[in-house]
């Protein structure tokens, strides 16, 4: 091990607590450092990380966890299930504020309503229902993968201090504003088998990575020629062509999971009317805009369901194509008369004031009167998390399955008004998807999703997202992958630059 | 013409404003070493032009047009920068005529006077100092050493003047330009600073080119004159020839034109006093900075002084007696420290606002500093009809009309459209006249009105001074060191000492039987032409 | 001296009804934005439950006035409570962040001064003539180019073209000097020249009024140098409107320059203060801006200490 | 006549410039400013688009020309807005001084100390995102400087003797601030007034990041600027266009700002 990576991130991360008070930055970070019991592979399914295997009885409801033999955390101590427990512990303590306790107290996707050690190296957890996510969940990188960390990541009062745990790497030193270090964990033990997302082999082949936290895209890119930086794991779209044309970068790109779509409010009096929704798809080029947006890393997907997912067949693969004459004879049979349509977007996410801009122009086309509204984005994730708006562009964070896919547009408009679809039929069918752990009945129940929703057309989506990263040509063994979290394990660095 | 080589000789000088006027047209004259030469002439005749034009420092917008100014032989106007630099100051020193504007007000006063001294001569700081502090003494400045940590503002007229001479005269230049130097002092001051120039004159044989309206002074000091009138060259020759025996026309009228004691007026009717002082008593809160403790000046010390109706008071005095303070307080434009003014009547402390405005508006100052108390950004026209503004009911015609009428008065006639840079010293005084006598006021207080003008100029406006008061009874304090126009003008003296007044009497008993002695030595000491005006 | 220390102890009173006001206006506008810190942390994945419960915890779900009573009082005994992002205590994350913004902003507008008094006193002494023209048109042109344009620029020269300077990143002088100010270079360089276009018009500008007074005559007709004259009499009497633009330029900057620091990277003030206004990080908002504030007042209090010094005609009661 | 100085014969070209592009902008423009044409993306200056084309394949000449009414409109309201209020705060508050003074540095202290974006973000809530949204917000950032500047003069102003003379003629205090405190004070104010005109052009590229700037798709050339930031490399005139409409029209005011200046300066030998 040698060499020091650095990697960009564009702002601080908020803490090293995993799944507690966080974000994308502290996921990405907290995920070198601490390992959960399962982890996603590349292709975003859930396999065992710490645990050597996991047994899920026939009722789907007892999950029987062993873990791994001669893991040790990087303080030298041995993992054991009593570790389990007391990160479980903490992790469902109300007081801590887990990112997903709702997920696992029944609120949300499962119930767990009992967890045990029978001995040191096997942990049983028991839900109430069956579910097809449990696993998922307990995977989420925004639960920070539900990582074990050694009770000494706290102090004698309970209170947080780093995290210690059997990750590649090692917490190192956090100087806000500026970067956060890890090093390599001489203690690490690795899982057989290639790198694959967060298993398999994830041994450090640098001393030290740094987080360097640098807000500004333009000085990123700057950084990244001046080899001020090693790679930028969340490259802008507009930097792309740029990229792309340079040898000394490598740059890779794959389809995200997370989605950058159209949003229309369907209990407004005007876009209420499903002919005009409609008529504002037929108006819209989706492959274009798709294709300008992402300076043509993405194509397009107008499925709720992303791309890299199993369950994108071919349903979920048509594109619908533009029709000026159709839009406008429904928009002449809904009586539209140039009414404006306020139209919200922010510059935050620059692909999704591209997409306003784009709709303006083409909807104008057939007649649809836009009025852009730029707002910053926590004016604008208020007026979607309120639902107050006509319409905006918006985009939606990675979600690892269909059926969360479905959840995160469809619901009770009343009780949970950031929902966008409201289709009592569409819930039954979710409710059905959950807890089915066969792929064909599963995949059977989206299809007929997938058409119910596009007749209904409460939003549109354009393309599931790209993960596109840049590397400078001296980083060796980086890869981008559908989560898109940068990894810093295999990855090596060459002396010189 | 003398025999020795001149130390400064112009010929046939010309300088021309950027409109195409000359305001100064072919003149000539020479000023040898060791010599006194006076110029004299009509305010804005051009002598301070003439003489800035000397030292290559005239204003923006005038240009030499023709001629020569040889200063031991070589032409100033088309010396190099390098060589004028060297020249100014320590070969040429000019005493400005207006010292309230000549110092720098950000610099104290030591810093401006060593300034110069280190520039032209190797010495160290304290060394320069020491020759600064002896200069500030021989001018007369008490308390030399405090002075140079002191800015402008905390001094007087006067002193202002004296610091200044005292900066042109530390450097011993070979010739001494001084331009109405001594308008602001009382003659005992006047006569010591002149000494001093004398014997500058005496052991480093500096020539001296003395501007002044003085006649007494010319004659008693100087060896030689120059009379200009409207940029030309009337006469010059001998004083002795030229005051006594004058070939031209102008120079007989300006010498007629001297004051004469104003005999037969008539007696001020008895009245109630129209303003009245009573132990009125000002301080100023301090004359150090705000990092050093201030100390307190009390600058008038109770004085009492009632003022009827029609009369004309005078105000003589040391300078830095208190007379501009004095005088301001009265109008209250300075707040008092003690004592009352009472006008009509009146006590104007706790006065309500109708009586306050009444006062205002009634009683008027012409300011000793005519110059910074003109808004450099109106012109003479807009700046003399202001006060019209209170006068209600007039039309903008009959403004105007007052305006002109009132300019022509003071021999300003046509110059309504300029500002007030573009005019000469003794004609922004009479635009300060102007400005307070325009409204009729009942209350004037003129601060050295007359100083800067020429004897025909100076006649012209104490004539307007009694004409105005005979139409409009309006009483006046006359604040003067210039006997010969108090005894013009004055139906009263009151003479001022270390802000106290020492004595008071009439016209003539003052003036022919002082009683206190600081008054027997003013009166001493104020030069005479000696011949029978 | 007593004077001195009543005068500015009078004047440090009166900062607090600024703070004061500060602190509402602050207090009450972050809360009627709309944003909500709570969906900013829990991102399109909240559910209404989690939102209520993270709300609860922040103490957020109290009536405004309670929240500004209960703050207040804590500022009163020197806390300025926790980040909401983070968690980390409001004032120590400030003033770490204040000494990477005051070192560069001093240095910068100490700088531009420098280049700004002689610059604007040399085209106002030639004014109108080709070096004034050239004078104005750079002064012109440096403040009609947006900070961030400019240290890009300079980024992409200095940094990438050339490869003297380091792109990004910060290290503090206390820990190693030559380091630390290779990474400074370039963004004081920016402010400067920023700045200086400015504070070169407004030398310029008071210094041609003061060229024409009797007073820089006289001193010519001592036989001053043209630089002396310019430098000891035009240069005082011309400094004060200056004094007043310097003092309100550091005033704002030290608030932190926010543009500067992201495309620098540096970990300042000004960022802090944006992506907290971003994040509705209520707390860190509201001890920045009472932060700025204090250090708005301290630097006008200066400035008006300085005043009697250029014009001593003016007194400071 | 005499030859018109340099600043004013440069300044009013400059300016003249300036307003006839925003003038054009309402009668012609070579392509439609806001129509997108996505085969035209980034394209270099040609025959065809004489400054290329922008990142939506739109012409830059006739978004420069749009963007100069919109630039101009909110920059010239802003700047009197501003000068305006702070002249007149700034006069009172050197003038009278007191507790007036006091009171009025305490506000602008504190609006001072104000973040521009919080501001502007406490607008949008009451004006919505409009232009005069944006004149308000800028407007009241801005007013302080002003009101300092003029302040500061004025301090120095009212202890000339001038100022004196006019109370002794019974000039009322408000009279006297105007005409003669006033006028002596302008130097300065020109100068900010001059130099916020670029501020103003500038932060309006800031605000429209927070949604207060001229609402999309309208050009302005601060919005231009901002857009074209990322494209620096790869296609520099998408900001150099904006970046150097602003450095000229900025150039043309100052020199126009002298010529004023001198103009009220009865000093200055023309
Ligand atoms: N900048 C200027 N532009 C035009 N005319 C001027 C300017 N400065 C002075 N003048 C005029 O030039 C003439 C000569 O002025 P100068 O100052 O030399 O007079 P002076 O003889 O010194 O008068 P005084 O005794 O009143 O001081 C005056 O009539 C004056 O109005
Ligand atoms: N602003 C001030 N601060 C401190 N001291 C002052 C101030 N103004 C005047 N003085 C002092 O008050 C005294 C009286 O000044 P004043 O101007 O009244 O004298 P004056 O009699 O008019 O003299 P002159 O004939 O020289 O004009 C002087 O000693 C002067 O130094
Ligand atoms: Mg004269
Ligand atoms: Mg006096």
């Amino acid at each position: 091990q040698e060499g020091n990576l650095r990697i960009r991130i564009n702002a601080d991360i908020r803490s090293s607590d995993p799944g507690i008070n966080r974000d994308a930055n502290s996921d990405a970070v907290v995920a070198h450092v601490v390992e959960g019991l399962v982890g996603y592979k590349d292709d975003a399914t859930v396999a065992p990380l710490l645990a050597k295997s996991v047994d899920v009885s026939a009722d789907g409801l007892t999950y029987t966890f062993t873990l791994r033999d001669g893991v040790t955390f990087s303080n030298g101590e041995a993992l054991t299930s009593e570790d389990v427990l007391f990160a479980w512990d903490r992790y469902t303590n109300p007081e801590s504020g887990w990112r997903c306790l709702p997920d696992v107290n029944g609120e949300g996707v499962s119930h767990v309503t009992d967890v045990s050690a029978p001995d040191a190296s096997t942990v049983v957890f028991t839900l109430e229902q069956p579910t097809a996510l449990f696993l998922a969940t307990l995977a989420r990188a925004d639960c920070g993968g539900t990582g074990i960390y050694h009770s000494s990541s706290l102090d004698a009062e309970g209170k947080w201090v780093a995290p210690i745990g059997t990750g590649p790497f090692t917490f190192g030193e956090w100087r806000t504003g500026q970067f956060v270090e890890l090093k390599a964990n001489p203690n690490y033990s690795a899982l057989e088998g290639a790198r694959d997302g967060y298993v398999g082999d994830k041994t450090p082949l640098v001393e030290t990575v740094r987080f360097v936290i640098v807000p500004d895209d333009s000085a990123a890119k700057a950084a990244l020629y001046a080899g001020d930086v090693d790679v930028i794991p969340d490259v802008n779209n507009a930097d792309v062509p740029e990229f792309k044309a340079d040898e000394r970068i490598d740059l890779q790109s794959v389809p995200g999971m997370g989605l950058t779509a159209l949003l229309f409010q369907t209990q407004d009096p005007l876009l209420g009317d499903v002919r005009i929704r409609e008529a504002l798809r037929l108006s819209l080029d989706l492959s274009e805009i798709a294709d300008v947006v992402s300076e043509g890393q993405a194509k397009p997907s107008n499925s709720v369901i992303p791309q890299p997912s199993s369950y994108f067949t071919e349903v979920q693969a048509q594109v619908p194509a533009r029709d000026l004459e159709k839009a406008k004879a429904l928009l002449a049979e809904a009586g539209y008369k140039g009414e404006p349509i306020t139209w919200l977007t922010t510059e935050f996410y620059p692909q999704l004031f591209s997409a306003a801009i784009l709709v303006q122009a083409m909807a104008q086309e057939a007649g649809i009167n836009i009025q852009i509204e730029t707002l910053d984005w926590a004016t604008l994730l208020d007026r979607y998390t309120n639902g107050t708006y006509q319409a905006m562009s918006f985009t939606y964070s990675a979600r690892l399955d269909p059926s969360l896919s479905y959840d995160m547009v469809s619901g009770d408009k009343a009780a949970q008004p950031n929902k966008v679809w409201d289709s009592v039929e569409g819930r039954d069918l979710m409710a059905k998807a959950r807890v089915s752990s066969d792929p064909a009945e599963r995949q059977a129940i989206f299809d007929q999703l997938e058409g119910m929703i596009r007749a209904d057309v409460p939003l549109l989506v354009l393309y599931s997202g790209t993960r596109v990263s840049a590397a400078h040509a001296g980083v060796e063994g980086y890869a981008t992958w559908p989560v898109g979290l940068p990894r810093a394990w295999g990855v090596s660095v060459n002396s010189g630059n | 013409m003398t025999a020795t080589q001149p130390l400064l000789s112009v010929r046939n000088l010309r300088l021309d404003v950027s409109s195409g006027v000359s305001i100064v047209n072919d003149i000539s004259f020479d000023v040898a070493p060791g010599e006194i030469v006076a110029l004299v002439g009509e305010s804005g005749s051009g002598k301070t032009m003439a003489a800035r034009a000397s030292m290559r420092l005239l204003p923006k917008g005038i240009h030499p047009g023709a001629g020569q100014i040889l200063f031991n032989g070589k032409d100033v106007l088309t010396a190099s920068d390098e060589d004028m630099r060297a020249l100014r100051g320590a070969q040429i020193g000019m005493i400005f005529q207006e010292p309230m504007v000549s110092l720098n007000p950000a610099m104290t006063i030591g810093a401006q006077l060593v300034e110069g001294l280190r520039l032209h001569e190797k010495l160290s700081v304290e060394q320069a100092l020491d020759r600064a502090v002896d200069m500030l003494r021989r001018v007369q400045i008490n308390d030399p050493e405090g002075c140079l940590a002191a800015f402008p503002h905390q001094f007087s007229g006067g002193m202002r003047q004296r610091i200044m001479i005292a900066s042109v005269m530390l450097l011993k230049p070979k010739l001494l330009i001084a331009d109405e130097p001594t308008t602001a002092l009382d003659t005992l001051t006047q006569r010591e600073v002149i000494e001093v120039m004398v014997d500058l004159t005496r052991s480093q044989g500096t020539a001296v080119l003395l501007i002044t309206h003085n006649l007494g002074l010319v004659s008693q000091y100087a060896q030689r004159m120059v009379v200009l009138e409207r940029g030309k060259l009337v006469e010059t020759g001998s004083v002795e020839q030229v005051l006594h025996h004058p070939r031209e026309t102008y120079t007989r009228t300006l010498i007629d034109a001297l004051p004469k004691r104003f005999h037969g007026r008539p007696a001020i009717a008895e009245a109630a006093p129209l303003i009245e002082a009573r132990n009125l008593a000002v301080t100023f809160a301090g004359a150090g900075n705000m990092f050093s403790a201030a100390q307190p000046k009390q600058a008038v010390k109770g004085v009492s002084l009632a003022v009827r109706p029609g009369e004309a008071v005078a105000i003589v005095g040391g300078s830095g007696s208190g007379k501009t303070t004095f005088g301001r307080a009265l109008i209250g434009l300075l707040a008092h420290s003690g004592g009352e003014v009472l006008f009509r009547g009146k006590s104007m402390n706790g006065a309500d606002r109708a009586q306050q405005r009444d006062y205002r508006l009634s009683c008027q100052l012409v300011f000793q500093d005519p110059y910074s108390s003109l808004d450099p950004r109106q012109k003479i026209a807009s700046i003399v009809g202001e006060p019209l503004r209170h006068e209600p009911g007039l039309s903008r015609a009959q403004k105007a009309e007052r305006v002109q009428e009132i300019l022509d008065e003071v021999g300003l006639g046509g110059f309504g459209d300029r500002y007030p840079h573009a005019l000469s010293g003794g004609q922004r005084q009479r635009v300060a006249i102007a400005r307070a006598v325009i409204r009729n006021p009942a209350f004037v207080v003129a601060d050295e009105p007359v100083s800067a003008l020429d004897m025909t100029i100076q006649k012209q406006v104490l004539d307007l001074f009694r004409r105005l008061q005979a139409r409009h009874g309006f009483a006046c304090v006359f604040i003067s060191h210039d006997l010969g126009a108090v005894s013009s003008v004055a139906d009263r003296i009151v003479v001022m000492e270390n802000g106290l007044i020492v004595e008071e009497g009439d016209v003539d008993d003052i003036l022919d039987h002082p009683t206190h002695p600081y008054t027997k030595a003013l009166l001493e000491a104020a030069p005479t032409i000696g011949v029978a005006a | 001296m007593p004077a001195l220390a009543r005068y500015i102890g009078k004047r440090l009173l009166w900062t607090l009804p600024t703070l004061l006001l500060v602190s509402v206006m602050v207090f009450f506008m972050v809360r009627l934005i709309p944003g909500d810190p709570v969906q900013l942390i829990l991102g399109d994945q909240a559910t209404p439950s989690e939102v209520a419960q993270l709300t609860r915890k922040l103490g957020l779900d109290q009536p405004i006035p309670v929240q500004f009573v209960l703050w207040l009082g804590q500022v009163a005994q020197g806390d300025l409570g926790n980040s909401i992002t983070n968690g980390q205590p409001v004032l120590p994350l400030m003033l770490g962040r204040f000494q990477v913004t005051a070192v560069i902003v001093i240095l910068a507008v100490g700088l531009a001064t420098l280049i700004a008094v002689p610059a604007g006193l040399l085209a106002a002494w030639k004014q109108n003539g080709r070096l004034d023209i050239a004078v104005v048109a750079a002064a012109t042109l440096l403040m009609s180019v947006p900070s961030f344009w400019l240290g890009l620029v300079l980024l992409l020269v200095f940094g990438l073209k050339l490869g003297w300077l380091p792109v990004v990143g910060f290290v503090p002088f206390t820990e190693n000097f030559w380091s630390a100010l290779t990474y400074i270079v370039l963004p004081v360089a920016t402010l400067t020249l920023i700045e200086v276009g400015v504070l070169t018009r407004m030398v310029r500008a008071s210094a041609i009024e003061v060229l024409r007074l009797e007073y820089v005559t006289h001193a010519r007709a001592k036989g001053l140098s043209e630089r002396q004259v310019l430098l000891r009499h035009v240069m005082p009497n011309a400094f004060a409107p200056t004094w007043t633009m310097i003092g309100l330029v550091l005033g704002g900057l030290l608030g932190g320059a926010a543009v500067l620091e992201t495309v620098f990277t540096l970990p300042g003030l000004g960022r802090l203060l944006v992506d907290a206004i971003f994040a509705r990080d209520y707390p860190v908002v509201q001890g920045c801006l009472l932060f700025t504030a204090l250090l708005y007042v301290l630097v006008n209090l200066i400035v008006d200490l300085c005043y009697p010094l250029f014009d001593p005609r003016v007194t400071a009661s | 006549m005499k030859r018109p100085a340099p600043n004013l014969l440069i300044g009013g070209t400059l300016v003249t410039v300036v307003l006839a592009m925003a003038a054009t902008a309402l009668f012609w423009t070579p392509y439609d400013p806001m129509a997108l044409n996505l085969r035209a993306r980034t394209l270099p200056p040609s025959e065809l688009y004489w400054l290329g084309t922008d990142e939506f394949g739109r012409d830059v000449v006739s978004r420069l020309l749009l963007g100069a009414s919109q630039s101009l409109t909110v920059a010239i309201f802003t700047v009197l807005l501003a000068v305006a209020v702070g002249t007149i705060l700034g006069l009172i508050s050197g003038y009278v001084r007191g507790i007036t003074d006091r009171i009025l540095m305490v506000v602008s202290d504190a609006v001072l100390a104000f973040p521009g974006t919080l501001l502007a973000l406490g607008l949008m809530v009451i004006m919505g995102p409009n232009t005069m949204g944006i004149i308000l917000a800028l407007g009241i950032a801005y007013t302080p400087s002003v009101l300092r500047i003029v302040r500061g003069s004025v301090l120095s102003a009212r202890e000339r003797e001038y100022v004196e003379a006019s109370r002794a003629i019974g000039n009322s205090e408000f009279y006297t601030m105007i005409r003669h405190v006033l006028p002596n004070c302008v130097a300065p104010v020109v100068v900010l007034a001059t130099s916020m005109f670029g501020w103003v052009v500038l932060a309006e590229s800031g605000l429209s990041f927070l949604g207060l700037g001229v609402p999309p798709p309208a050009p302005t050339w601060g919005n231009m600027l901002s857009a074209a930031r990322p494209y620096l490399e790869r296609a520099p005139w998408l900001g150099l266009a904006p970046g150097l409409c602003i450095a000229f029209t900025l150039l043309g005011i100052n020199l126009l700002g002298d010529a004023l200046r001198d103009r009220l300066d009865p000093r200055m030998e023309r």
